[in-house]
């Protein structure tokens, strides 16, 4: 069987049903028995600039990152799809509506941007759409037709989809869609008979476990129902919103409740009442409503309350780039807020760590008493990965840390100073427990007290709480043949994708190079990290930052600088910018 | 004019070597050709040989796309000119792109031929112009053992050779209208029979296509006046005729073809005709004719070039290859080649 | 009834005469084809022109969502704010100059949910802002989330099952918070937009314009063109704005009445 | 009859039950607007409503579809087969990128072969006017005026040379285009409303036109063109040579000429096909048409070429014949290269022909349908060269009081439908000169619709092709037998959904437009337009718009019913309801009409 390496990309305005198409690319795919990554990207205006693009790497073999190059671009909308032509690779297709409302010049229309080996499908979605479904709302679906046919997908492939997908929203919708992909594939089947590539052979029998698609967003509220979440507060915020709807769908059936609140700082400070009274709670938030919870955050850290916040980095400073990926909280992450406030910071790097990460939050934040920051981003909470199914196992969820009933001994100390850091919790309603939590200095009773000898005391307590929980954190992964490394390769977060993806192909190139995925933000392990350095002539650490935080964090272990590999595109690190800069330092290396 | 864009329609011979003349006598014109077909340039007479097998479609090929960046010509392919307008000065695309161009070279070249009255019978007959069309002969050819042709022209003789090669039953029905372009006269038709059914071509006299049906699909019914064949295909080679459908409403003199006068120039400033789309007025030869094949195309399409330019060239008449079909004079380069 | 041509020449020559448009942006509004805003943002365009005020006296400051974006399209001073925040920001404005016009918007998020605590203060405080409420009851610019003000049972993404929390009325919020001046409007019908707006301009005080309008793109069942405008109707002639009590009892009684509903009148200039 | 109150005086569209308001305008600018937007009906020469009956024969209502027609043109059935069909080559479907033009024509015979056969068509009668009127000639312009003159209230007679009605309907044109029962029943529909006919009298010999004008109030000479116009070169006496509307009246009276194998014509008009066609199902095994400009500029309909073709015509061009050649008998003429030159202002192509490019087509017979020209007749007035009474465009009158001309006999040849219309005119003219009164006016009327009436789905539909009998070989078997073959009841409705319903007036009102920009959204062209300006002629007519996609300039958002196919989407979205749609027909009104 050939390998199959292909980049789909939709690409319109939004309202064009962009993501939607995308959507049940990657569906059929998986269906298929490829492995899919997708990713979509947004507009802040639903008309705006509103373009969208959905990518969608399919492929199979296991696929880490996205490619930079497209084989096929669906184009919903000429004039936005004209700015996507650059990243074409050679002898791709193109399918386009042939028929547009207006006649277009020769500097606004697509076609005239393309090479002559591209190979054009132009095809009249918009009437094909209409002349058989009555409306031209399916025309996306129209244009998914054409691609079908055009790529030698299977026709039911993508029918048990569609159905799949639409049947919920009631007959007429349904037959709308089925017919407008119908005529698209009928048409381009009549129109474009000779010109068919069976690029999609799907295996007779699909090999494996059966595979699911998930996005970042999607495993995260999985996770956290799995965890035993309750309740979940927010307040809507791009990229974080869909976690909130996955949860509004799926958590009422288990007794659990979503309540959207009038803003994030009155969001946090639920998720901290409910785990002061003992209910598993979570809210997730973005940049800017990161920034409002800070406060209550570091309250979270004084009063010793657990909870669990997922930060879905997005562009920029203050409103920033809304629908933009970058991994530029991670200093806000740690240090964030008033005072000496250290929290747990953990940053999956795929969709499978998105899962598993959200449900040990879970343990940690109620085992550490303390807030849990969970650092995903744009390209990761909307990249769509096809894996299976992932389950959690009891050990992963259990444990509150909460004293059991009748276990007093002498009096009760919220706050007691012990060696781990770790005083004994205990919940209201509990009989003989009573105290209070306070965001003021306290003593271990939970008195509050501004001595200098208590504020150092509890400082401290609170430091060495937390750097306790190493032995709980994810340790960083290698990926090398061991030994001396020319150039070591340290990244976090959904860059690591890409790094991998350049490692390997490095490797394959007979470097010696080497990579390390860090999950666990802080604390970090710093002996590990020292180890793998230690074997490496040159540490390169790419980030989606300007500022090169994660290299500003762990820099300091090397015993001589990194070599930062900083990108504020907005867009997923393309590996084969890391791959040119691993070739670079392997060269300046030898001589 | 140098400055100005120059575009050409048509992706063939003619349009080919008009660009590159036009490239070579102005550095900074700004070039570029719209090609109907999804293909890049290719030598159409040779697609015989490539359905014989003994060419890969690479060998049809001409010019890289890489020659084309290097020369700055914009090569546009898979787009079709639906609409010209000349006082606008501006051509449509079907997708509805509209170019400004400042010179025009029209060098659409010829479509497939085929009678009105057969025109019925369109889906159940093959012809071959593209290799597009050569791709459904291979096709169909992997399934069927005989292969009728009616009409006759040079491509179907060359056909012929490659279908016998290939070790297929060819009949072909020599009296269906004229062989085209030579007049089929009886000495013309005898050397050609002969030559056939030398090479094994069972030739046959049948009179009209009355009608055609295909009873399975390996095999297609053919009635005439005095017979009955059954085959497994059946291809018509009634020649070319010019692609100028597009130009019907633009006011541009449609007759045949384009018409032009010996300097291949239209009616409009700065806009020629070239190839097997030009019916060309003669003054030598008081009269218009239309070339056909590939070397009085790349002549045509020089001239053009250079006219376009400024230059005076006129077109030489070539009276010996002259020929006098369907109401038309017809001056080919192909022909000799027999 | 005539096949209008000559109708038509004069009237867009008269329109063009006016200028009314001089304070439009060139750039087209980046809002769905369809959406209200279009109505409200006619209506602050005549009221500007109408009262001759000098567009570089002319303040909008706007928050975060798709109103928020209002001031992009209009040529007048501008300042965005981040969400919810809109009605301090502005009230500095104000304080500092007060020789401007300052006009504050946004939508029922941004002033009912995560601004809604601004409301009663800048309310309290009587600062000469005028407020613009885009209600759409719908997060428009996040896909379609529940707004403070959607009704009860509404379905969405975020609320499969339907919200079960009230909506918030802002006229009554703003009755009950002591505004000064209060109308209530409908992004169909730009002219009373605009006629309300001049009066609440020239009212020397806080005066708040809560706008009922339609998503277009989210919206498909509720506050949607065709239901507002068969609920949408103006308050009755005999209705007296300077009489809070009657006020809040049309507010009570009617949801949809509108109008100037409320005006203080004892305010010193 | 039921029908009789159904529909109100004039051919628009509505059943008078209408509550719609209804208003009939004079206005200039409304028929400014009627021309530039109903490309179709301002085609026409008689000014057919096209979509009115169109959309009634969607709506299946056969005889409204017909008497819509009738109304201005008492021969549909006919006309739904030989009409040069004006108005296809204007139909907005036709336009580029919007596929081909509606079957209008087609449509036109679905009316008539739909229609009830016993359903009498119903007349307006206007009270006797106790004159009477002589019509001359009972071809399509005689047989419209007898047939106007007489409901306006004369007592009319006909007088027709050759022994049957019809004129060159039923002489001029060959069986198998236009079969004799429906031109038969369509003109004794005209007839019966009391007009005399009296066929055989030849006037000028049997009986002179002064006697005519002694014994009538009123005299119109409607003879038409039988003249054949002469190649005049050298060798035309020569045998084997035939004028071309001799040949298919030999024909349709049954005495074809021999005419051996091949045959050459010459003529670019119907009649030049229909002898090619009508040779080849005689003896001729070859036929081939020679034209001197291309095919481009043939007035034939394109079906009349492609059929001609199907059938093994030939057609050569930019030929003209310089002598025919042979001794006593043809055998073959010898024509000259032409080259196109410029299109004069009649739409005629000027062709110069090439110095020394002679050549020799060889042939059995020549058939020359070059076109005929008007007979003389002895009659007082003012003659021209040729001797042929003049009579004035406008008023078609002649120089001598109450003697009036019309038809091809006044314009030389022109189309059937342009004679009727002709022959319309002519009888109001006449009607008003006798009574001082005005019995008709043309209005346009305007109506409040509700709906569009349509669905955007519609606009795909193909055209429908006219079947035909196929093979071609089945054609030759009979001369008479018809080779369209006519809709069958769903095709007919399929193709006049096709109908853009121009009648359909949009229209935004700019002072309640909130520039949302939503219709233009939903466009399926750029027929909505955002506009600064809007330029107006001095009837007030809009004549143009200018557009513009800076926000700050765009004074009005507006709908050009010239781009307009009238799709009905943005009515559907508009948030304020500011887009209203009503119907605008050109209609003939009956002024103080009585009905029978």
């Amino acid at each position: 069987m050939p390998v199959v390496d292909v980049t789909v990309e939709v690409c319109g305005m939004a309202g064009d049903g962009t993501i939607a198409a995308g959507g049940l690319i990657n569906e059929a795919m998986s269906d298929g028995g490829f492995s899919v990554l997708a990713f979509d990207s947004y507009p802040a205006e639903i008309r705006g600039f509103g373009r969208c693009v959905t990518r969608s790497r399919i492929g199979n073999e296991e696929i880490v990152a996205l490619e930079d190059k497209t084989h096929v671009l669906i184009s919903l909308n000429d004039e936005q799809a004209r700015s996507r032509v650059p990243f074409l690779s050679e002898n791709s297709m193109i399918f386009f509506d042939s028929n547009p409302a207006v006649y277009v010049r020769e500097d606004k229309s697509l076609v005239s941007e393309l090479d002559p080996e591209t190979i054009l499908f132009g095809m009249p979605f918009n009437d094909i759409a209409t002349a058989s479904a009555g409306t031209t709302r399916g025309r996306n679906l129209t244009a998914l037709g054409c691609f079908a046919a055009i790529c030698g997908a299977p026709h039911d492939l993508f029918r048990g989809v569609i159905i799949r997908k639409f049947k919920s929203k009631g007959e007429k919708v349904l037959q709308t869609n089925l017919r407008s992909f119908d005529a698209g594939f009928d048409y381009a089947l009549e129109h474009f008979s000779n010109r068919i590539k069976s690029i999609f052979l799907i295996p007779d029998k699909v090999g494996g476990p059966k595979k699911v698609l998930l996005s970042g967003n999607q495993a995260i509220g999985k996770a956290a129902i799995d965890a035993g979440l309750k309740l979940y507060f927010g307040y809507p915020i791009t990229p974080a919103t869909p976690i909130m709807e996955y949860l509004a769908t799926h958590l009422p059936a288990l007794g659990g409740r979503v309540i959207q609140m009038e803003d994030e700082i009155a969001s946090i400070g639920a998720v901290l009442g409910s785990f002061y009274a003992g209910t598993r709670a979570m809210t997730a938030t973005s940049g800017p409503g990161f920034a409002l919870m800070t406060e209550l955050i570091t309250h979270g850290v004084m009063a010793e309350i657990p909870a669990v916040i997922i930060n879905a980095q997005r562009g920029g400073p203050s409103t920033g780039l809304p629908t933009k990926t970058e991994q530029s909280d991670l200093h806000a992450a740690v240090f964030g807020g008033p005072g000496d406030s250290p929290r747990i910071v953990i940053a999956p790097t795929n969709v499978a760590e998105c899962y598993h990460y959200t449900v040990k939050s879970f343990q940690l934040a109620e085992k550490y008493q303390t807030p849990v920051i969970l650092l995903a981003d744009f390209y990761l909470d909307n990249r769509v990965e096809n894996l299976p199914m992932p389950e959690a196992s009891e050990s992963e969820k259990s444990g509150s840390n909460v004293l059991p009933e009748n276990s007093l001994k002498g009096s009760y100390r919220r706050y007691e100073i012990t060696e781990s850091g770790i005083s004994p919790r205990a919940l209201p309603g509990m009989e003989g427990f009573i105290f209070s939590a306070t965001g003021l200095e306290h003593t271990q009773t939970g008195v509050p007290d501004y001595s200098p000898e208590n504020h150092m005391l509890m400082t401290e307590k609170r430091h060495r709480k937390i750097t306790g929980a190493l032995g709980d954190l994810p340790s960083p992964e290698e990926f090398s043949s061991g030994g001396k490394l020319d150039v070591g390769v340290i990244g976090w977060g959904s860059t690591f994708g890409s790094i991998l993806e350049a490692v390997t192909s490095a490797r394959n190139r007979g470097l010696r190079v080497g990579g390390l995925k860090i999950t666990s933000i802080f604390p970090f392990h710093e002996s590990v990290i020292r180890a793998f350095m230690n074997r490496c002539s040159e540490i390169l650490i790419p980030e989606l930052n300007y500022a090169g935080q994660l290299a500003n964090l762990i820099g300091y272990i090397h015993s001589k600088d990194v070599v930062r590999l900083n990108r504020v595109t907005g867009t997923p690190f393309p590996p084969s910018a890391i791959l040119e800069k691993i070739e670079y330092l392997v060269q300046v290396g030898d001589e | 004019m140098a400055q100005e864009h120059c575009v050409i329609i048509g992706n063939g011979p003619a349009a080919n070597q008009a660009a590159l003349t036009l490239r070579e006598n102005s550095s900074d014109a700004r070039i570029t050709i719209v090609g109907q077909e999804p293909f890049p340039h290719y030598r159409p007479h040779l697609l015989p040989e490539y359905i014989a097998g003994r060419l890969s479609q690479e060998d049809l090929c001409v010019n890289t796309p890489a020659f084309y960046k290097e020369c700055g010509i914009k090569v546009r392919l898979g787009q079709k000119v639906v609409h010209v307008d000349f006082n606008k000065r501006e051509l449509v695309l079907d997708h509805k792109e509209v170019i400004s161009f400042g010179g025009l070279i029209i060098a659409c070249g010829g479509k497939q031929r085929i009678p009105e009255h057969l025109q019925v019978f369109d889906d159940l007959m093959l012809t071959l112009k593209t290799p597009a069309d050569a791709a459904q002969w291979i096709e169909q050819l992997s399934q069927v053992d005989s292969v009728l042709i009616v009409g006759g022209d040079l491509t179907s003789l060359s056909l012929t050779k490659a279908l016998l090669s290939l070790e297929k039953r060819v009949i072909f029905m020599l009296n269906e209208d004229s062989f085209w372009p030579v007049p089929l006269c009886n000495e013309l038709s005898e050397k050609i029979k002969h030559m056939l059914t030398e090479r094994g071509v069972e030739v046959i006299k049948a009179g009209r296509i009355k009608r055609v049906t295909r009873v399975s699909d390996r095999s297609i019914e053919v009635e005439t006046d005095n017979k009955t064949l059954r085959v497994g295909i059946l291809g018509a080679f009634f020649g070319m005729t010019p692609n100028v459908k597009f130009l019907a409403r633009s006011g541009l003199d449609i007759e045949r073809g384009v018409l032009v006068d010996e300097y291949l120039q239209t009616r409009f400033d700065l806009v020629y005709a070239a190839g097997d789309c030009a019916q060309v007025y003669h003054p030598t030869i008081k009269d218009y004719w239309v070339s056909i094949g590939y070397q009085n195309a790349i002549n045509l399409g020089k001239i053009a070039g250079l006219n376009l330019l400024g230059g005076m060239l006129s077109v030489d008449a070539s009276p010996e290859s002259i020929f006098f079909v369907d109401g038309i004079i017809v001056n080919t380069s192909w022909w000799t080649e027999f | 009834m005539k096949t209008k041509g000559k109708v038509l020449r004069e009237g867009v020559h008269r329109i063009k005469e006016s200028r009314v448009f001089d304070i439009r942006s060139e750039a087209l509004p980046t809002w769905c084809p369809g959406c209200g805003y279009f109505g409200i943002h006619q209506g602050l365009n005549n009221c500007i022109q109408k009262l001759g005020l000098a567009h570089h006296k002319v303040v909008i400051v706007s928050g975060i969502g798709c109103a928020g974006r209002s001031l992009f399209f209009t040529r007048t001073y501008g300042l965005h704010t981040v969400h919810g925040r809109t009605l301090p920001v502005a009230t500095g404005v104000k304080t500092a100059n007060p020789e401007l016009t300052v006009f504050a918007v946004g939508g029922d998020g941004d002033g009912l949910a995560i601004g809604g605590g601004h409301l009663p203060h800048v309310a309290r405080r009587n600062v000469n802002v005028n407020y613009l409420l885009f209600d759409n009851s719908i997060y428009g610019l996040t896909k379609g989330q529940p707004s403070p003000s959607s009704p009860v049972g509404m379905k969405s993404k975020a609320s499969p099952s339907g919200t079960i929390d009230k909506p918030l009325n802002a006229t009554l919020l703003a009755l009950t918070y002591g505004a000064s001046f209060v109308a209530r409007l409908f992004a169909g019908d730009p002219d009373s937009i605009c006629r309300a707006l001049i009066e609440g301009v020239q009212h020397p005080g806080f005066s708040i314009f809560h706008i009922y309008t339609s998503c277009v793109t989210f919206d498909k069942e509720f506050k949607t063109w065709a239901n507002l405008k068969k609920w949408v109707h103006p308050l009755p002639q005999d209705h007296d704005p300077s009489d809070l009590r009657q006020a809040f009892d049309r507010v009570l009684d009617d949801e949809f009445s509108v109008g100037i509903i409320y005006k203080r009148t004892d305010i010193d200039k | 009859m039921k029908n009789k109150d159904r529909y109100p005086p004039d051919n628009s569209i509505s059943s008078n039950k209408t509550t719609n308001n209804v208003v009939y305008s004079t206005d200039p600018a409304d028929f400014f607007y009627v021309g530039v937007n109903i490309p179709c009906q301002n085609a026409c020469p008689a000014y057919t409503n096209v979509p009115a009956y169109i959309r009634c024969l969607y709506e299946k209502s056969y005889d409204r579809s017909y008497q819509l027609n009738r109304i201005v043109n008492l021969l549909p059935g006919v006309l739904g087969r030989i009409c040069s069909r004006p108005c296809e080559n204007k139909c907005r479907h036709g336009e580029p990128e919007l596929g081909k033009p509606v079957g209008i024509c087609h449509i036109k015979r679905s009316a008539a072969d739909g229609k009830n056969p016993d359903q009498s068509y119903t007349e307006y009668l206007f009270p006797p006017q106790g004159k009477t009127v002589c019509v001359v000639g009972a071809g399509p312009a005689g047989l419209a005026a007898a047939h106007d003159l007489s409901s306006i209230g004369f007592a009319v007679t006909i007088m027709e040379a050759l022994d049957e009605p019809g004129g060159m309907l039923r002489y001029g044109i060959p069986e198998f285009r236009l079969p004799r029962a429906i031109l038969k029943s369509e003109i004794s529909s005209a007839l019966r409303i009391g007009v005399t006919l009296k066929t055989g009298i030849k006037v000028g010999t049997d009986v002179s036109v002064q006697n005519l004008l002694d014994d009538y109030d009123a005299v119109l000479i409607a003879t038409g063109c039988y003249v054949p116009r002469p190649l005049a070169i050298p060798g035309e006496d020569l045998a084997g040579i035939h004028s071309g509307l001799k040949f298919v009246m030999q024909v349709a009276s049954g005495s074809p000429p021999r005419l051996g194998r091949s045959v050459v014509v010459i003529g670019a008009g119907f009649t030049a096909f229909d002898c090619a066609r009508l040779a080849l199902r005689l003896e001729a095994e070859e036929s081939a048409i020679c034209i001197r400009a291309t095919e481009q500029d043939l007035r034939v309909t394109k079906d009349e070429i492609l059929e001609a073709k199907r059938e093994g015509v030939k057609v050569k061009a930019l030929l003209l014949p310089q002598r025919i050649i042979g001794n006593e008998k043809v055998e073959g003429v010898e024509f000259v290269r032409t080259r196109p030159e410029e299109v004069l202002p009649n739409g005629r192509r000027r062709v110069v022909p090439i110095e020394g490019s002679e050549f020799v087509l060889p042939c059995d017979s020549v058939i020359v349908a070059i076109g005929q020209g008007s007979e003389p007749i002895a009659s007082p007035g003012e003659k021209d060269e040729r001797g042929v009474l003049i009579g004035d465009r406008i008023t078609y009158r002649s120089s001598v009081p109450n003697l009036y001309v019309t038809g091809d006999f006044m314009t030389g040849p022109t189309t059937v439908i342009e004679c009727i219309a002709g022959g319309r005119r002519v009888a109001e003219k006449i009607a008003e000169d006798l009574t001082g009164k005005k019995f008709r006016e043309w209005a346009v009327r305007l109506e409040e619709a509700t709906t569009t009436d349509r669905e955007r789905s519609w606009d795909f539909i193909p055209r429908r092709e006219m079947p035909t009998i196929t093979p071609i070989e089945n054609r030759f078997n009979s001369i008479e037998a018809e080779v369209e073959l006519g809709f069958d009841c769903e095709e007919g409705i399929k193709e006049s959904q096709r109908c853009y319903l121009c009648y359909l007036h949009y229209e935004i009102d700019i002072t309640s437009c909130i520039y949302c920009r939503y219709c233009i959204d939903v466009a399926p062209r750029d027929c909505i337009k955002m506009v600064n300006e809007v330029i107006t002629n001095e009837a007030g007519a809009i004549t143009g718009l200018v557009e513009t996609s800076n926000w700050r300039e765009v004074n009005a958002v507006v709908i050009d019913n010239s781009r307009c196919i009238r799709c009905g989407e943005c009515i559907k979205v508009c948030p304020v309801d500011c887009i209203s749609v009503s119907k605008v027909e050109l209609v003939e009104r009956t002024l103080q009409g009585r009905r029978n």
